[in-house]
């Protein structure tokens, strides 16, 4: 449950389509004690407008102390995030949140819709590093709107599981959405499904393991104001009635804790 | 005030709020800074002057539907809907560790009834740890109580005796901005006891969601917070330190020790940090420090030497 | 409305407050945009629904001593003083430029007394070129008028049957935010014959600078404006808008289309844009352009579709 | 009177000193018209905060298109612009104000104290251009703190005149204030002196050039909300009574119509 703040430098900056982009920075506490799943929240700018930091899961870690971030344009924080410049320090702080509750020895299935493709890097990878038959893999399901949000990041996938991709666009894989190809899968039994994109994705993916009895795990969004318990301005509808607080019991649930806002 | 000590030969930050002490004059502002544990990890507790926590209300409330924020230009509108364990979860729950602090703990309480506010009081009486009672009669986000007590001074002055009545620490009473005229109500809770008053409150704002053409916030209006409302906030410090007798701690959109000291300089004994506390967990010490350096370099015997020091004329 | 075109077969964005109808709803704010000609050469201020010209007083008023102005979080102070060269010289000196333009042009006008509006009024009465009178109830910069008339019922009405009684145009009354509850104001000021309110006015605000420990204004107070305010001033909108009948025109913070759509689904009929002016003096005609094609990429038939359109519960 | 708002490209940034800097832009039309000692406001940011633009005397103009600042970092906006990247854009409106009135067949003695310096390069090269007898040239007396914010520059302004240093540390020209050089300097008749830099300075050659009988214009300072006469923020006591807007009647006044505020 450590956590830091950390004044990282930004060491790469990649851009896959006119809205997506991954940031590499130094950040190497947070990087040590991450798990997949979490987020850090990072202050976009060095004046008070825009005021709040914002939420990212980490996408990946590595042993130098990098940390990388997948995200895309919605809005002026991350437009600001897009202009980094390689040298330039953002502050972060995290590791937070709850991230997956994984069974590496058991069959995993990772579903990533447009921005929900950042967390499942980490994951993969995890649960490929922990699992002592790394033959069986995992089976990635990737959702873009277009190839050039994906092409890159397949090839890093690609070294932890077999890669199902689909595109809006039919530009690479499936031409459609990720979970008609979820639906079109045979899944193998005891697996468990880990889910992160927009809601309505994570709702029909949540419904389809209900119905065939497969665990699913998900990763949701709130706006956030402090991140790490303090504001409670984070709440979901819990299925067990009142409130769930995203930033501290989440992001990562068990599909059924929660109810879905579509 | 020679029982605190301020540290190893640093500057004399202490300061005195209607016969609480503290180290320094930086507290963390109730909602903000949820049961101080949360920020353990990130910053130095024990540098702080107290800590105040979440408002805790007689009963656990759930609090308002998402969404409960939205940032603004410079501030952002919360409508959290008072959402707390209750008074009696947050004395066996919340107590034992803000007690093994060793730092002033002020639990910040509201109530929709006089009645209610007196209760909670008699609860907290006794309690280990509690070292004074912050009243909010100011918050704007929920329908019954909040507005109406904090507004009007006759209904401000009912709450502030009902606490004063039972409670066994210092009381503090913090103000709603969003009136006409702040140094009415001021006066009217300084006559019926309360031996500080805390402001400001969140103004009342909105925000429209043009996609969806929506009200941001679930609730529809909420609070403005942040570095936006610090001008107001230093006003009416300004105001209402000149209007009446008892401590004055001020409260708006500080981020910086600059912030801090103008309020000190307005006429605050002391200072809340709200918000900030959300984009630098660590603002709060940093506040602290950067007091200490000014004393240090203005040559200064005392902090207190700046409180309500600003030059006119 | 027929006699206003909105220009070569673009949306329609003609709008009426109180009378007054407008080819859109974009007017630029009093003591903002000077008397227009400032602008001449950084816009095209044909485009404009319409100018509101700096306070115009009875006598020519010299204004406060500098410094006038500080930089706030994501807005700023002004304790200008209402600095004018009084209704007869405005009337000779500026009116005909202004008449020239064939935009309407609202005049901005402010008294000590009862008598000094109904004066002022007077005087405009027949002078060509003025659209409407903005009454300002709420400056809070002078100690004597502005502030009483705009926090009190009762002299908030009678300011607006003194102007009412004597003017040849409508009548706008601006009102002051800092009010326990404007819409009290509002309704006030509506019955008294007010054809349309305008809102909000400046925050009452402060700054202190540290290195002089002096006021950062000579006046000490002044009025706070500029992006931070626009969650106050929306909310303030959004009630007024359902507490009285008459048109609503939204004012605080407004930098962009987006921010001028929030006002009118608040329940603005039009928008006034003020310190905006001074960040990018184009501002008024990019937010005609911005309206002017969201009206069109929505496919209303009418900006006036939108009025007050904000979706509830 | 033309004013323009343009979208100006750095091209050039050079740091003189730890908070010195000069950047060259490109803005044509601003360029094309202004005066010397007229000024133009820049947005440093591009977010709301901070808020309103500075102002900056214009240093120089090119007749390719370019326009020179020289700064002094004192604050959040000037330390945002000394950051500024070349191939950046700024927001640049101006020309504005009411620049210096000079007589270039006319003895010249120009003087520049600290970021006062900025506008005299400017005046310099129009005099001297103006002027049909170069020979005669300006007379061109520069204060600063250290040599380093001199060094670069004296070098533009040698071109025009014969430069008379002084720096505070002693590390260039005369050990002391810029006051003293004027003192102890013998003046042409019917020289004119034009002088900006901080208020006591301006104050002191104010003085100077009354008992002595030398007209004298000064460039002056104040806060400023629009720069352009709308929101009537930058007031300063006129010697007539009442106030003078420097936005509008200066910045660039003769030294009898001002109170001086020391
Ligand atoms: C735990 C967590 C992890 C996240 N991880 C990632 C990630 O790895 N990569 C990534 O690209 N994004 C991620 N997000 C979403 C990301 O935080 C938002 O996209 C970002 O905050 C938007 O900031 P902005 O200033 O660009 O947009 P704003 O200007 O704030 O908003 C623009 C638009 O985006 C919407 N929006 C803003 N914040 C959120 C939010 N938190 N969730 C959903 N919609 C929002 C707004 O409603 C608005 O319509 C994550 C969010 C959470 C809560
Ligand atoms: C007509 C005019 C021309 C100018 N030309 C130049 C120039 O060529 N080069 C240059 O370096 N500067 C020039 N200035 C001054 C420059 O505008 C300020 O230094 C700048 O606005 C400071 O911005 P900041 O955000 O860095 O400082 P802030 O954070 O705004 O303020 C920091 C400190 O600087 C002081 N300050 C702020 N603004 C001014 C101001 N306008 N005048 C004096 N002190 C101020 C404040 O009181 C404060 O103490 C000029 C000013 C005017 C009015
Ligand atoms: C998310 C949030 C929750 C808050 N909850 C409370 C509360 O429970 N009780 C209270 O008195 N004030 C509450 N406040 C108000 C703050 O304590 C403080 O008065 C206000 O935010 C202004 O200070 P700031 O600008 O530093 O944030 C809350 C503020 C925020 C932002
Ligand atoms: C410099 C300045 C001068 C102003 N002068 C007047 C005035 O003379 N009369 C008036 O009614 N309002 C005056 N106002 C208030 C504005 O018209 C407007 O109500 C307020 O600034 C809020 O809008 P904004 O946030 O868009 O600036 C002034 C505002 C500023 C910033
Ligand atoms: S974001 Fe503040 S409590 Fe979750
Ligand atoms: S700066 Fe606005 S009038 Fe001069």
């Amino acid at each position: 449950m450590a956590q830091y703040q950390e004044n990282a430098t930004v060491t790469r900056v990649e851009q896959f389509s006119a809205e997506t982009f991954r940031l590499t920075l130094q950040a190497p506490q947070i990087a040590g004690d991450a798990q997949p799943g979490q987020f850090v929240m990072v202050r976009t700018g060095q004046g008070k407008d825009p005021l709040l930091r914002r939420p990212f899961s980490l996408h990946q870690t590595f042993s130098d102390g990098g940390v990388q971030l997948y995200f895309k344009v919605v809005g002026r924080g991350t437009e600001i995030l897009s202009r980094s410049l390689v040298g330039e320090r953002l502050s972060l702080f995290g590791p937070l949140g709850r991230g997956f509750r994984y069974r590496p020895e058991q069959p995993a299935v990772l579903i990533g819709g447009g921005l929900g493709i950042a967390p499942m890097l980490f994951l993969a990878r995890e649960i490929s590093r922990q699992n002592s038959s790394p033959a069986s893999g995992c089976q990635v399901l990737l959702g873009a709107r277009q190839k050039g949000e994906l092409a890159v990041v397949m090839e890093d996938f690609a070294q932890y599981g077999s890669v199902h991709p689909a595109t809006d666009d039919g530009s690479l894989g499936h031409h459609g959405l990720i979970t008609e190809v979820l639906f079109s899968l045979p899944l193998p039994a005891a697996a468990t499904v880990y889910a992160c994109g927009p809601e309505g994705m994570l709702a029909a993916v949540a419904g389809h393991c209900r119905r065939h009895g497969f665990p699913c795990q998900v990763s949701v969004e709130s706006v956030m104001a402090c991140g790490m318990g303090a504001c409670l301005g984070c709440n979901r509808p819990a299925s067990a009635g009142g409130y769930t607080h995203v930033c501290l019991d989440g992001p990562v649930y068990d599909a059924e804790e929660l109810l879905w806002m579509v | 005030m020679d029982g605190l000590s301020s540290g190893q030969n640093g500057p004399d930050l202490r300061v005195d709020i209607g016969s609480l002490v503290l180290a320094n004059p930086v507290l963390t502002a109730s909602g903000t800074f949820g049961y101080a544990r949360e920020f353990a990890q990130l910053m130095d507790l024990h540098c702080l002057g107290g800590v105040i926590v979440k408002g805790i209300s007689l009963h656990p409330r759930a609090g308002n539907p998402p969404p409960r924020i939205v940032e603004t230009a410079c501030g952002m509108l919360n409508a959290i809907g008072l959402q707390n364990v209750g008074v009696d979860r947050f004395i066996t729950e919340k107590m034992p560790y803000l007690e093994g602090l060793r730092v002033p703990v002020v639990v910040n309480i509201l109530g929709d009834t006089l009645d209610e506010y007196a209760e909670i009081t008699a609860r907290l009486a006794g309690v280990p740890g509690v070292a004074a009672i912050e009243v909010n009669i100011s918050c704007p986000n929920v329908k019954s109580g909040g507005v109406a007590f904090g507004t009007d001074p006759a209904m401000a002055a009912a709450v502030t005796k009902a606490v004063k009545g039972r409670a066994a620490v210092p009381v503090m009473v913090k103000l709603s901005p969003n009136v006409t005229d702040i140094t009415t109500i001021a006066r009217a809770v300084e006559e019926a006891g309360a031996d500080s008053l805390s402001l400001i409150n969140t103004l009342i704002g909105m925000a429209i969601d043009l996609k969806s053409r929506r009200p941001a916030l679930a609730n529809v209006i909420g609070g403005l917070s942040g570095p936006a409302i610090k001008p107001v906030a230093l006003r009416m410090v300004f105001q209402v330190a000149r209007a009446v007798k008892i401590p004055v701690v001020g409260i708006g959109g500080i981020d910086s020790a600059e912030d801090a000291l103008e309020f000190l300089l307005a006429g605050a004994t002391a200072v809340q940090i709200g918000t900030a506390n959300f984009i630098n967990p660590r603002v709060s010490e940093e506040v602290v420090a950067g007091i200490a350096r000014y004393v240090q370099e203005e040559n200064l015997s005392s902090v207190r030497e700046l409180i309500g020091a600003v030059r006119l004329g």
